[in-house]
């Protein structure tokens, strides 16, 4: 914490980024993200367990990238972030500072290379609680299941707040917003929520950083998180792939081999 | 007695193999039940998942995909693209709760006009089998006041 | 709002029995859009399109569904037919009441309900058809050929002969490739050389092939008919226009104990040199790894000899830029190594050789001029032992392939030895002898028969050296697996036959496919064998998969056949069908956020960086382009796409989603 | 015309009891998976007994998600247009808070401005409140700094307040003293609460006419894009909010049939003012804020002379950024043009 505020400050004050984007205390005792572009407003950042937001969400924000090199306080979803930006050319090599966070453990990074050399030495596991969720939701018969997330859905009002908060629906035309033709409806109804929700997953599939942003940020609870988690953990199990792990892209969905597995194929 | 249930079928097929495997069953004048309705690709790879979901939301009870066997794609790999990309929507669509056994996705060449008939024919009554698919039907419409 | 005709066919009684066509006919006249729709006994028949024509015209369609047969069948006559009359041909679809409805389903009101569906779903489509105009593509006129061994001359001549340029790059010093190195060819048992260098000399002098030896492929640009090709010219370190090929240098070199890659590490060759002395162009290289002067700064004998004064020790490699039409890969192949083979000593036994270099003790300008002499100790070998499927077939060494040509060359080897050798003992060990080919068998036949050969069907576990003899472990399985023990003076591995070195990289380069051994991919295994899936690049012999020099030559003119065809127009016309990545006004300018995501889903190569920039030059994106050169229409980027910033023409998403809803 | 009454905890059953026999639905706050959302309930015991605040408003009694409002059928040569009706069923809201109830006139404002509007007027007459006052608040909360307080009764059609035993039961209109005489013999009298002292303390923040007065001002001022810079341009505060009231009217059709729907919109979507040449007047996420802050306190007085914002804080609750408006205001009351 104090090596993260001590390294922030003397970046704002040599001038070598123009912001640091980390955490600062929130309303009520939550977290909130917090710029600090001047020397003094570094002391407002706070980091503790209960940091989770993934910041690289800002990373391509135009707002962020006008103010030029802005040092990130980057926990391991955001680390993983990062690099698939850079991965999928929405960040250059070297245009965000990466103060790297693993537990008490800080490292500057700067590279794509040295990011992705930091990754290779940590691995990665989903939240014991999702696992049981997403157990449970596999153990469910299909019609259960149905019912499960039809209930869920309902709450769904396309706020768009798991879009919005996924640094990887970088997107400036989402394709909710594409019209011709309007393949997902626009409005809120249950098929719009479900059609919407499918493509969300299916987007995120190969591409999810599993840092469980989107359902953080869902105002109404829905899991949203499961079905990305669900969707990358599919993608590793059947081919092996990872996102947010390689400097170069890495993209299962395209690529092939010639023998990939499946069985129901008639 | 009660009218027997017809299902719509909705069938997604590449050009160069299940297409022109369609229209070998025509020529070898072999019978299949007409519930299916065709539409026209170029390639598996074209395949957007949104057709299919496209294809549900109009009311369909089964649904087709259908392209080239693996290594006989003419665009060389789009069907391997493809069959990804189904790998991954399948398990999408189950983690949803949607029911596969109304999705039959199949290889099809162009010189298995018999095989087609057949699987139009299996798709056709194992879904007459399973009813209308009202889970899907009684989403569309829903959640409009 | 769309005015969209309707023409179903009877097809005679193909359709016409089945599916009531009148009532199909009044039920479109039904669907909005479509102001006109009759049924017609024959459509594709003459006055079945001039009635088409009349109809487009009369009630000013300005799009048509066609009830009638397959797309596959007639689109082309259809479409043909309403730009007779005056509307683009893509606006023209075709609904298959034929193979799709009337000869698959019985007669009655499904069957013509189904078809009446069948064009509703099109009409649908129509409405969103746009017009479409085939692309033009300019076509540069020259050709380039990567490989300068037989299957590459043989492409650069018939591409010359055609009419047209050719520039053959090579990246050793000469061509001529491996056929160069062969003593004899089978079947027919005739001198290599002799038959390989008026070819080699052919090349040099045609008026329309540009060699460029010692040369490699640096850069590849662009796509069909406009390729940019950057090639280095390693420098020689001589001036080629005043060198005379008069062999000077090459004697006074000093340093003369260097390995000779020609003769595959048998003998010995000069710092300064040509690899071999029909070397096409006769023209000296200097090695700089063992080049006296470059690792001492002293010698410069052969610039003193030289009597034009050629030497340039200060050359430097040169890049040239060309602009090609079409691209001939003709990299050819290379051998495994012996040192690949634990249980036959890593290579580490001076008389256990390859099949090249049999070849260089068995060819007249080999180091011993053709003598059987064993390398370790120059004496004559009595017995040999030929060992073939070295490495091939075999998974354990990672080539599960047959090289295809070992059992003929073995056969070839071993009838080259007996007839140089008349007292001594030729052994072959085989799998299965692959002889299938004109000639061949017979050829396999002679060897066993007339020059008694002794064929061994088996496999070597083990050679060790004993007493100046190399003990040869084998197994006859024909005698039930029986231990079979030879005391060998020299052993021949027929090894697998390998991709070259860097033919991945090669490929890279060139965006070409390759298979798990580095061999090139063809478009299609049968009906494209000579044509990568990149578009204006094709591929000649062993580069391809192993290959033997009847079959590469075959290809190559293949290949060159290929070249001359595209060459023909100044511009390629391609079909319209092609995939376009959305372009909008400023400061949208297009859906697609640059994650280029979709460029491993394109099979061909085809999507393009294109940067956009403001007025000032500055670079405000970088966007996927699709270059329509090279697309071939699969549809694989539109899917991918999440921004739906790809579409596909022809098929697009607005075609396609017009076609659900109308389900 | 507030008459007050007394309601004992246990007579609130058989209030429900009546209400349900007059044919109406109860719509209160429910707690589960640790959230409180609004559902129908049978029974005072399905309330919501301890909370600040339900997650989302009560706006979508009356202003819904997705709404039809025609549809139509084509058949050859002609189109069957069809309006809909808005299924209105009688509604009483219970236990919703103050601010909530006081939302509703922000909505009315808009639905009833230079247009009645068919759908929001159907709904909205069937409606009665039965608010709620707040005994708790927390750092979110900044009713009193808008004109409103944990136990003000506009908005609500009879608002209780929480006392030893029951409720104070002040009953404020029409729509009110029908609920009351449904059941008239629940209703003892009862007065001389000192509401005051029950009512949770909520510390004005700032001075909102001086705010609303100094906005123009601050247009161009860069605190707006200072504050949103951490906004992530989702829309769950307009989703939330209680007089958000911004919609997008979209068509789902097929060659067949079609509808026409009216959905929520929010003006924190880059899209909203998107045009179709690609020039966005709120191109940015600071414009899109300001846009925000404007509509509800300069804009909103401007137009209909009352606020567009009821202090409720559930926008700051929603917000997966932590964006809190009442710290945002109050840094804008503070900012010198």
């Amino acid at each position: 914490m104090e090596a993260v505020i001590r390294r922030a400050k003397e970046l704002l004050e040599k001038g070598e980024v123009k912001a640091v984007l980390g955490y600062a205390q929130g309303t009520g005792g939550v977290r909130r993200p917090h710029f600090a572009k001047r020397p003094d407003q570094v002391d407002k950042l706070v980091l503790d367990a209960t940091c989770a937001q993934n910041l690289a969400v800002y990373a391509t924000k135009h707002e962020v990238k006008k103010l030029g090199k802005v040092a990130i306080v980057a926990l391991p979803g955001t680390q993983r972030a990062l690099i698939q930006l850079m991965a999928e050319r929405q960040i250059r090599d070297g245009e965000v500072a990466i103060l790297a966070v693993d537990g008490a453990e800080l490292k500057e990074l700067d590279s794509a290379q040295g990011l992705e050399e930091h990754l290779a030495l940590k691995t990665q596991a989903l939240d014991a609680k999702d696992k049981a969720k997403l157990a449970e939701l596999e153990a469910m018969s299909t019609e259960a299941r149905w019912a499960y997330w039809q209930e869920e859905l309902s709450r769904c009002m396309k706020c768009y707040a798991c879009r919005n908060s996924c640094p990887m629906c970088y997107c400036e035309h989402c394709t909710m917003d594409c019209n011709r033709p309007q393949w997902v409806p626009v409005a809120s109804h249950a098929l719009g929520n479900l059609e919407y929700h499918m493509v969300r997953t299916m987007h995120l599939a190969g591409r999810c950083l599993e840092c469980g942003d989107c359902g953080r940020a869902c105002p109404v609870g829905i899991p949203v998180h499961l079905l990305t988690f669900s969707a990358e953990e599919t993608i590793h199990e059947l081919f092996g792939q990872r996102a947010g792990r390689k400097a170069k892209l890495d993209y299962a969905l395209s690529t092939f081999k010639t023998d990939d597995k499946e069985s129901f194929i008639r | 007695m009660a009218e027997q249930f017809e299902p719509k079928i909705t069938a997604f097929v590449c050009n160069w193999c299940t297409y022109a495997g369609a229209d070998l069953t025509g020529t070898s004048r072999i019978k299949y039940q007409s519930n299916v309705r065709v539409l026209r690709v170029p390639c598996t790879g074209r395949i957007d998942y949104m057709m299919v979901l496209k294809a549900l939301h109009k009311g369909a009870d089964g649904i087709i995909v259908s392209g080239c066997h693996p290594n006989d794609c003419h665009y060389t790999s789009g069907n391997y693209h493809a069959r990804r990309r189904w790998m991954v929507f399948k398990k999408m669509m189950e983690v949803m709760g949607v029911d596969m056994r109304r999705i039959t996705f199949s290889w099809v060449s162009a010189a298995e006009g018999a095989r087609w008939a057949q699987l139009v024919n299996e798709v056709t009554d194992q879904v007459r089998a399973l009813g209308p698919y009202t889970a899907f039907r009684q989403v569309v419409g829903a959640g409009v006041e | 709002m769309s005015r969209i005709g309707v023409f179903t066919c009877h097809c005679g009684e193909n359709i016409g029995a089945t599916v009531d066509c009148a009532k199909v006919a009044e039920m479109c006249r039904a669907i909005p859009g479509v102001v006109h729709s009759v049924d017609y006994k024959y459509m594709c028949s003459d006055p079945g399109q001039r009635m088409m024509q009349e109809a487009i015209r009369e009630h000013q369609l300005d799009g048509v569904v066609v009830a009638a047969c397959s797309p596959r069948m007639h689109e082309p006559t259809f479409r043909r037919a309403v730009s007779g009359a005056g509307i683009n041909p893509y606006m023209c679809e075709m609904a298959n009441l034929r193979e799709h409805c009337s000869w698959v389903h019985e007669k009655g009101e499904a069957t013509t309900n189904k078809a009446a569906d069948l064009i509703r779903v099109l009409v649908e489509k129509v409405k969103h058809n746009e017009p479409l105009h085939p692309i033009k593509v300019p076509v540069t006129r020259t050709a380039m050929v990567i490989g300068g061994g037989v299957g590459g001359i043989q492409v650069a001549l018939d591409i010359a002969n055609g009419g047209h340029k050719v520039v053959l790059v090579e990246k050793s010093p000469s061509i001529g490739g491996h056929m160069s190195q062969l003593s004899e060819t089978f079947p027919t048992l005739d001198c290599s050389q002799c038959i390989l260098t008026p070819r080699m000399v052919e090349a040099a002098q045609h008026p329309n092939i540009t060699l460029m030896t010692y040369s490699e492929v640096e850069k590849v640009d662009g796509f069909i008919g406009n390729f940019k090709v950057t090639v280095r010219k390693k420098a020689r370190k001589l001036d080629e226009k005043l060198c005379t090929g008069c062999g000077l240098c090459i004697q006074k070199c000093p340093n003369k104990k260097i390995s000779d890659e020609f003769n595959e590490g048998l003998g010995t060759r000069t710092a300064i040199y040509v690899p071999f002395p029909q070397a096409v162009p006769n023209k000296p290289v200097i090695d700089m790894k063992n080049c006296t002067f470059y690792k001492t700064g002293k010698c410069k004998v052969c610039e003193k000899m030289c009597p034009t004064g050629a030497i340039r020790f200060e050359q430097e490699d040169e890049l040239v830029t060309l602009d090609i039409g079409a691209i001939v890969l003709a990299t050819g192949f290379k051998l495994m190594k012996t040192d690949a083979f634990p249980e036959y000593g890593y290579g580490k036994h001076k008389d256990i050789i390859d099949g090249m270099q049999f070849e260089r003790l068995a060819s007249a300008s080999g180091p011993t001029s053709g003598v059987m002499k064993r390398p370790s100790d120059g004496k004559e070998p009595k017995t040999v032992v030929f060992i073939a499927c070295s490495g091939s077939r075999d998974r354990a060494k990672g080539v599960p392939y047959c090289s295809k040509i070992c059992c003929m060359y073995t056969a070839k080897h071993a009838m080259l030895y007996k007839h140089k050798v008349h007292s001594g003992k030729a052994y072959v060990f085989y799998m299965d002898i692959r002889a299938a080919g004109k000639d061949y068998d017979e050829f396999v036949r002679r060897a066993i028969e007339e020059d008694e050969v002794k064929y061994i069907r088996g496999r070597v576990s083990r050679i060790y050296e004993e007493d100046g003899k190399l003990i040869v472990m084998g197994a006859d399985t024909l005698m039930g697996g029986e231990p079979v023990v030879i005391k060998a003076d020299m052993v021949v591995l027929a090894t697998a036959v390998q991709s070259n070195d860097r033919s991945e990289e090669l490929a890279q380069t060139l965006h070409v496919s390759y298979d798990s051994y580095g061999f090139f991919a063809e478009a299609h295994p049968k009906l494209r064998p000579v044509e990568t899936n990149t578009a204006g690049i094709f591929l000649a012999g062993a580069c391809q998969a192993p290959r033997d020099i009847p079959e590469t030559v075959a290809q190559a003119s293949g290949a060159a056949a290929k070249v001359v065809g595209l060459f023909s127009n100044e511009e390629l016309t391609r079909e319209p069908i092609v995939a376009v990545v959305n372009r909008q006004a400023a400061p949208v300018y297009s859906t697609c956020t640059g994650c280029f995501l979709c460029q491993g889903a394109c099979p061909y190569q085809a999507i393009e960086q294109e940067e956009i920039k403001a007025r000032d030059g500055q670079i405000l994106m970088t966007l996927a382009r699709i270059n329509p050169g090279l697309c071939q229409g699969c549809g694989t980027c539109v899917a991918t796409c999440r921004t739906k910033a790809i579409d596909l023409q022809g098929f697009s998403n607005e075609q396609l989603y017009a076609e659900l809803m109308t389900l | 015309m507030a008459n007050t009454f007394k309601l004992s905890q246990e007579s609130l059953g058989s209030l429900f009891a009546a209400l349900r026999k007059d044919g109406r639905r109860i719509l209160a706050p429910v707690a589960a998976d640790g959230r409180v959302d609004l559902k129908e309930v049978e029974a005072p015991a399905q309330v919501a007994a301890d909370y600040i605040q339900s997650v989302l408003s009560a706006k979508e009694v009356v202003f819904p998600k997705v709404e039809r409002l025609l549809s139509y059928t084509t058949a050859p040569g002609k189109v069957d247009l069809k309006d809909a009706e808005p299924n209105a069923v009688p509604t009483v809201l219970f236990g919703v808070r103050p601010c909530e109830a006081k939302g509703f006139g922000a909505l009315d404002a808009v639905f009833n401005w230079d247009y009645r509007d068919k759908f929001f007027n159907a709904r909205i007459e069937k409606l009665a409140v039965i608010g709620v006052g707040c005994t708790k608040a927390d750092e979110s909360c900044f009713c009193t700094s808008v004109g409103g307080g944990p136990v003000d009764t506009a908005g609500s059609d009879i608002l209780l307040t929480p006392i030893e035993g029951g409720y104070l039961v002040e009953v404020c209109t029409e729509k009110g003293a029908a609920i009351q005489a449904l059941a008239p013999d629940l209703f003892k009298p009862g007065s001389g609460v000192d509401k005051a002292a029950i009512a949770a303390k909520v510390a004005p923040a700032f001075d909102q006419p001086a705010l609303t007065a100094k906005l123009p001002g601050l247009f161009e001022n860069g605190v707006w894009a200072d504050q949103s810079l951490r906004c992530i341009g989702c829309g769950a505060c307009a989703f939330v909010c209680p007089t958000c009231v911004c919609f997008d009217i979209q068509e789902e059709a097929d060659p067949k049939k079609g509808e026409r729907l009216r959905c929520w919109d929010s003006c924190g979507f880059h899209m909203f003012t998107l045009h179709a040449s690609g020039h966005n007047p709120r191109e940015v996420q600071g414009a899109r804020w300001r846009q925000r802050v404007y509509h509800k306190f300069s804009y909103y007085p401007e137009r209909y002379d009352r606020l567009g914002c009821v202090g409720c804080g559930k926008c700051t609750r929603a917000c997966p950024v932590d964006m809190n408006l009442k710290e945002h205001l109050i840094e804008a009351a503070g900012v010198t043009a």
